[in-house]
């Protein structure tokens, strides 16, 4: 079981998880993430400083059976690309296990 | 004396006669005939406005104040009493309270429909301006309600309790205390621009429906903090500002009396923050917006009845009491009793609303309004006062209860568990009131394959 | 009679009527000499702030409507029409609109730089009065357009488009309908706040506006909701609240017409929000608040033009159908025609205001505002209220057209893809609407060894 | 001539005089007996309750532009300066700016508790109406001081610290200059709505005042952008609304005079917020949403002193310099100099006060106020500006330095590093203005135990 | 060490926190984030349109020493649970180490 | 390759990000949350309740080779120091692989 951090512009969250959504892929969770790289961040002023502020991104987690890995990674890069600087990240960590609340079921039945 | 003589002088008494008349119709005309006073007038429009403007600064005060999922729930059910009343105040509300009177009682039905209400004059105002006027005020009574009721109460089920409310509660109050006849007004009870009209009769309004409707999932064992404060000190400014038309425009004219409302109530609302504040300060060791805010608002409504007939040091005093009782009915006795009324309508609005009734029968001078109070040795306005209070919170407790038991056994009047628990904004009204980035969270429904017409449980 | 007796006589005579005259000074000093009734003028003076509060209500109101990311340049948008179009009105636009008509289509240039207006009166109003009050009107209609544009217009075109518009075809067709000698008031036209010159001419303009830019990049693909409610119910208040001050106001008095007009004005109002909140309802099973607070909207464009000439019930019946006909445009028709029009100006004000100006023609009451209408049997005003509104269509749709195709050919009218993708706000302001924790998500420029002069590239 | 031809003659005498006084008496009575002119009376009442507007438009205007964690603080400050300086000014603040002239320092204690304020007309007004609009300008100017001192000043000693200011700073310089027979105005000063009065006064005050409690934590470090900019629009749109009270009310009448008023003030706040606009342009390559609501604030400062007595050309130039030397003062002089002013209070107040009390003298026009200026040939005005400014500038510099180390020297006068750290709304006041989704990130108290009485180290 | 990551229900987290506080639990690191899963989200309507919106979700992150993990899921388990589709998931995660930055002790002392 | 998970004080972010700046680390994504430990929460007041409320803290997440690992640890530590309770935490989380998605890079290339 895998956990697959992609952490992309928030213009292309829609598109991403309706694909992923065409894999099978239900569940996920999602946060406002602020971020910096090579793109650096908005240049903003105010009252006549000029200063570098961090870009919002969004960050989708999706745990999911190793089976699956290649396939959402895959899903997740060619949609997410603009081919532009900011296009994000892709970062797979391993997980332990996994419970559903609800059911109390734990392993690949939990995701 | 000769006859030519004569003549001559009757020719100049003529001239002397028709010239006085001449130069008097003018006046007439203003006076009596058309009888609009036009600074009257614009007063009491731009008075309206304000009072007008007052329903969406409740709708701001009351929303902040909510849960960030409940906050278009509430923001809603006030601006629906601003419009739904607006409509049956001209169908059948005016004519309710302003009609010509059926014993006291109720307004007869000479103005249903605004009929003859329009240009032509009601003493110094266009009618016109009067049934608008009055129309806010009517709106704005049963939105003060609402903030009992929120984020538990159903819409639909709010939508018709407010609807009879309006009509067989405030009205009929109306009428008793405003209402030329009225049996309260005819009492000799004073009410200035609403105590018991608005405030009494909202509060206890509340108190009765957040008892019917019994407490929130969760409350008393979690705090529930307003969630976006600035708005609640933006809902609580838009209320001050518009109160200056509520109070000052009850004067019915642009004149001293209006000045001296506007002033008294200015400082009513002053003193009764800073006690508020100060109160916190001592009791908690900190001093809140939020107490200032809702201190405030008690001060304002502890003026409204007396607006008209006190001065200045007792505005301060007022003030003073209205933040403090306002204060300890709030943090205190709520507690003890462990009612749920979500936004502390009964204990800002009635508290206030009973001692500025009361008050007023305290501190009236008659060079202002005409009438002493009990500092100018007339005991028995107080006496008057109390009945007034008493009349109002029986006749208001007793009628919203039936209404809420009548409502209640045809339509169900909270929502759903589920939909308490996940916001009645998303539940009943299919909107959030922010929305953050993430492309706007969306998942198309094709995506999910709902059909459009699916609906939640509660979505009417 | 003896020649003493005549002499003595004449006296007398000369006694009563210099007597009259003096009495009568005072009367005349105000009514003629000086000229200014200062009820009025408080009246007017008072409605011309609450128009100038309408554009910031409608900055917000438009700014909670788009997503997070445009916030401030919806808002900079609506500002800059207040800010720019108040200098320009002095410089020109005023004197071409209410100038000495040339040939009744357009205003000459004697009060160039506001020459002459001052103090003195204009029948019971000073200039100054007059003048400030129509200075909000070309400023919101202007502002109005905005909102079929935002996401994704370069800022500085929209500056310089503005700019001529207002000069171009406001301050005409303008003249056209209020100015003294302009056409089609000559026509005998009704409008009485604006229906057709600034509802129709901002919905028009809006319409093909959005043409010519298209849609936003992803429009249709996924819906936009607002992404702050609260922020568009305050808007809607406000400008709820203003519009008092601009059907009212343009009573241009403050007596029976000004109160008529704002008793109809809340009663449209409350009736178009209350119908399309039961449209959803029907439709949709729910009412939202975007729905009350648009139909709202609808209704008082709708009572616009006809404020000053009909009573409550037809307001009713009015605000019915703005509601309705604005709320069939808004979800049904636009989706059917697919263009982009961002935050529905067409469909609210193009569609409200064609409407308001039609029912003006029917529910038009002679003893109101002087006209009948087709209720009372007069079907020829319906006809000219017809010509009035195909006039407006057809001069602003073309002339809007012909602008931004000349302004387009100078600087591109879009946002680069990039911008519109990251948002307006930084991209074209270096703004951001909330910044949130994060120590304000700060990287300093030295960091990052960032020129100061770099610019994005829409920045100007 | 017979005797009966005498007699009749004086009975003619009689009538015509009879009717000659009759008829005058109803002008007697508005004019001199009652003397309140309702017209009058309303638009002031009406222009109070907009400058009371202000202050929480001044409170949003400086909440947002503050970070987040310390909104509720600042909004606090400002409200609490509404409600004190209220209860203040009846008690003693009034008597001493406007009681008998005590040598032309200080006014005397005539009217102390608002002794004798009530009903009875002063001049035009009911003395009511004068003294609850001097209110308003009292609270707000205090109030305006806050800006520069939040994020870092104790709560407890700006309370005391706005406490005697307001006593012994404010009641005098408005003596000085709107005082009957106070020096600066005997002087032939002039100074319409306030330019010395409010707007030097409160940005010398708020300079000495940054200056004395030192920079905020971080600053010069990182920049503090605005944490909610539609905030900081909607407060300075509030502000601009209720500037029109401000401006056109200190006609204290409803004439010409304050229609004059009222256009110049729309015309210098929109010129100068263009020019601030297009200045950042300029040099930064885009115009900000920030810089625009800063530059029509930095207008309507300019045009405060001049409302009364420059055209409308005037206006655009006053407002066009307005504009671009407070934009230099807080984008390029405060960094050079260095000091924190945190929201740019002498930058905008100061620095554009002083500007339109020149120009007023610059600008003035003999047939507007009574007084020509400079272009009209009287430089010696220009002087007698010049003079009032630097009084101003010396007595409130010193006056408020002194405070400040007096009410030092007793209570601390900065927060705590580490409530400067978390935030001054939570440390100061309990509260968040926010608080997000997270079931409220509530840990309820018995959870750990901690009393309800512990109190953060800054409590007051 | 693990990181136990529950995303729960809003409304459950106050209870959750305190059951954690029970245990001893005293650290934790709380998140709003929107989440889909089988529960599909909200039903919204702009302007006649509706849609389907993420639904808010509380993400909780407890980092623990081995010992207490079986202890933490449990009680999260049982007291988030409703029973309804939604209640959420846990996913549990190893974790190297962990360094308290005021002290600069690392590993099992950290937390 | 490593995650290290920084959750520190908002007011030491500005700080903490230019110190890694220095040390060539250009990456991060940064999320606001709340937080309670040793540090409890803050005390806040709602008409006459007195509660204790979570505090906001800033989590930077940072995915680095394994060989800077120590440095920007080390870092981390110094600058986000007050010495005060509540300087929070740093946790290390192993990670499989991060992906590029701009360009499909995946690996130590990613980062
Ligand atoms: N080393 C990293 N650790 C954590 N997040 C990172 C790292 N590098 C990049 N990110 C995240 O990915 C986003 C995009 O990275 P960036 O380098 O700007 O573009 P690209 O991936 O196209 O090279 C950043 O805004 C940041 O949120
Ligand atoms: N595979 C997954 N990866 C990440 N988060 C998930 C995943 N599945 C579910 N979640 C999170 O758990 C929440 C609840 O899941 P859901 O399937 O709706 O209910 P249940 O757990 O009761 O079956 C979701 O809203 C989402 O935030
Ligand atoms: N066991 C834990 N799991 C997850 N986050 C933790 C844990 N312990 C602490 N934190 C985070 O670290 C922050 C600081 O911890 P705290 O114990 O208050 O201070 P210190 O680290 O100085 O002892 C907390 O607010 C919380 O966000």
């Amino acid at each position: 079981m895998k956990k697959i951090e992609a952490v992309i512009r928030p213009s292309k969250f829609e598109e991403v998880k309706q694909a992923l959504g065409k894999l099978g892929i239900k569940g996920m969770t999602v946060t406002d993430v602020l971020g910096c790289g090579l793109q650096h961040g908005q240049r903003e002023i105010y009252r006549g400083t000029e200063f570098i502020k961090l870009l919002p991104k969004v960050k989708m987690e999706v745990v999911v059976q190793d089976t699956s890995l290649e396939q959402v990674i895959e899903t997740i890069t060619s949609v997410a690309r603009t081919g532009e600087v900011g296009d994000g990240k892709i970062f797979i960590y391993p997980v332990d296990t996994a419970v559903r609340i609800r059911t109390g079921e734990s392993g690949d039945d939990a995701i | 004396m000769k006859v030519t003589e004569m003549l001559g002088r009757l020719h100049w008494r003529m001239i002397a006669i028709l010239t006085a008349i001449l130069i008097a119709v003018p006046g007439l005309a203003l006076a009596s005939e058309e009888g609009i006073n036009s600074a009257d007038n614009a007063f009491i429009l731009i008075a309206s406005a304000l009072v007008m403007l007052m329903i969406p600064g409740l709708a701001l005060f009351y929303g902040g104040m909510t849960s960030r999922k409940n906050v278009i729930n509430t923001i809603m059910m006030c601006f629906t009493c601003l419009c739904m009343i607006s409509v049956t105040w001209v169908l059948w509300g005016y004519t309710l309270a302003f009609g010509t009177s059926l014993g006291g009682l109720l307004g007869g039905l000479d103005f249903i429909g605004f009929r003859d209400v329009g240009m032509e004059p009601v003493d110094n105002l266009a009618h016109a301006t009067f049934a608008s006027f009055q129309m806010m005020f009517a709106a704005l009574t049963i939105a003060l309600v609402a903030g009992a009721l929120v984020e538990r109460m159903r819409f639909g089920a709010f939508v018709i309790f407010a609807l009879i409310w309006s009509t067989i509660v405030y009205s009929p109050l109306c009428h008793w205390v405003w209402g030329e006849g009225g049996w309260i007004g005819e009492l000799g009870a004073l009410d200035f621009a609403g105590g018991t009209v608005v405030h009494i009769s909202s509060g206890v309004a509340a108190l009765v429906g957040c008892l019917v409707l019994g407490a929130r999932t969760g409350f008393g064992k979690r705090p529930m903090p307003p969630h976006h404060l600035p708005m609640v000190l933006l809902g609580a400014a838009l209320l001050w500002f518009g109160w200056f038309g509520f109070n000052a425009g009850s004067a019915l004219e642009a004149g001293a009396l209006a000045a001296s409302a506007f002033m008294v109530t200015q400082i009513a609302a002053a003193t009764a923050a800073m006690t508020w504040a100060c109160a916190e300060w001592i009791r908690h060791g900190k001093p809140t917006l939020l107490g200032a805010a809702s201190g405030c608002i008690a001060g304002l409504v502890t003026i409204t009845p007396a607006a008209g007939f006190v001065g200045p040091l007792a505005a301060i005093a007022m003030g003073f009491g209205g933040g403090l009782f306002c204060f300890y009915g709030v943090t205190v006795l709520k507690h003890r009793l462990g009612y749920d009324d979500s936004l502390d309508v009964f204990g800002i609005h009635g508290i206030g609303g009973t001692w500025g009734a009361l008050a007023t029968g305290i501190f009236a001078v008659e060079a202002i309004g005409g009438t002493p109070g009990l500092l100018e040795g007339n005991a028995a306005q107080l006496g008057i006062q109390a009945v007034s209070v008493l009349a109002t919170y029986v006749f208001v407790g007793v009628m919203t209860f039936i209404i809420l038991k009548a409502v209640g056994a045809v339509v169900p009047l909270r929502a759903g568990k589920n939909d308490e628990d996940i916001g009645l904004d998303s539940a009943l009204h299919g909107e959030n009131g922010y929305s953050d980035y993430i492309g706007g969270g969306v998942l198309t429904r094709e995506a999910h394959g709902i059909p459009a017409t699916a609906r939640t449980e509660a979505a009417y």
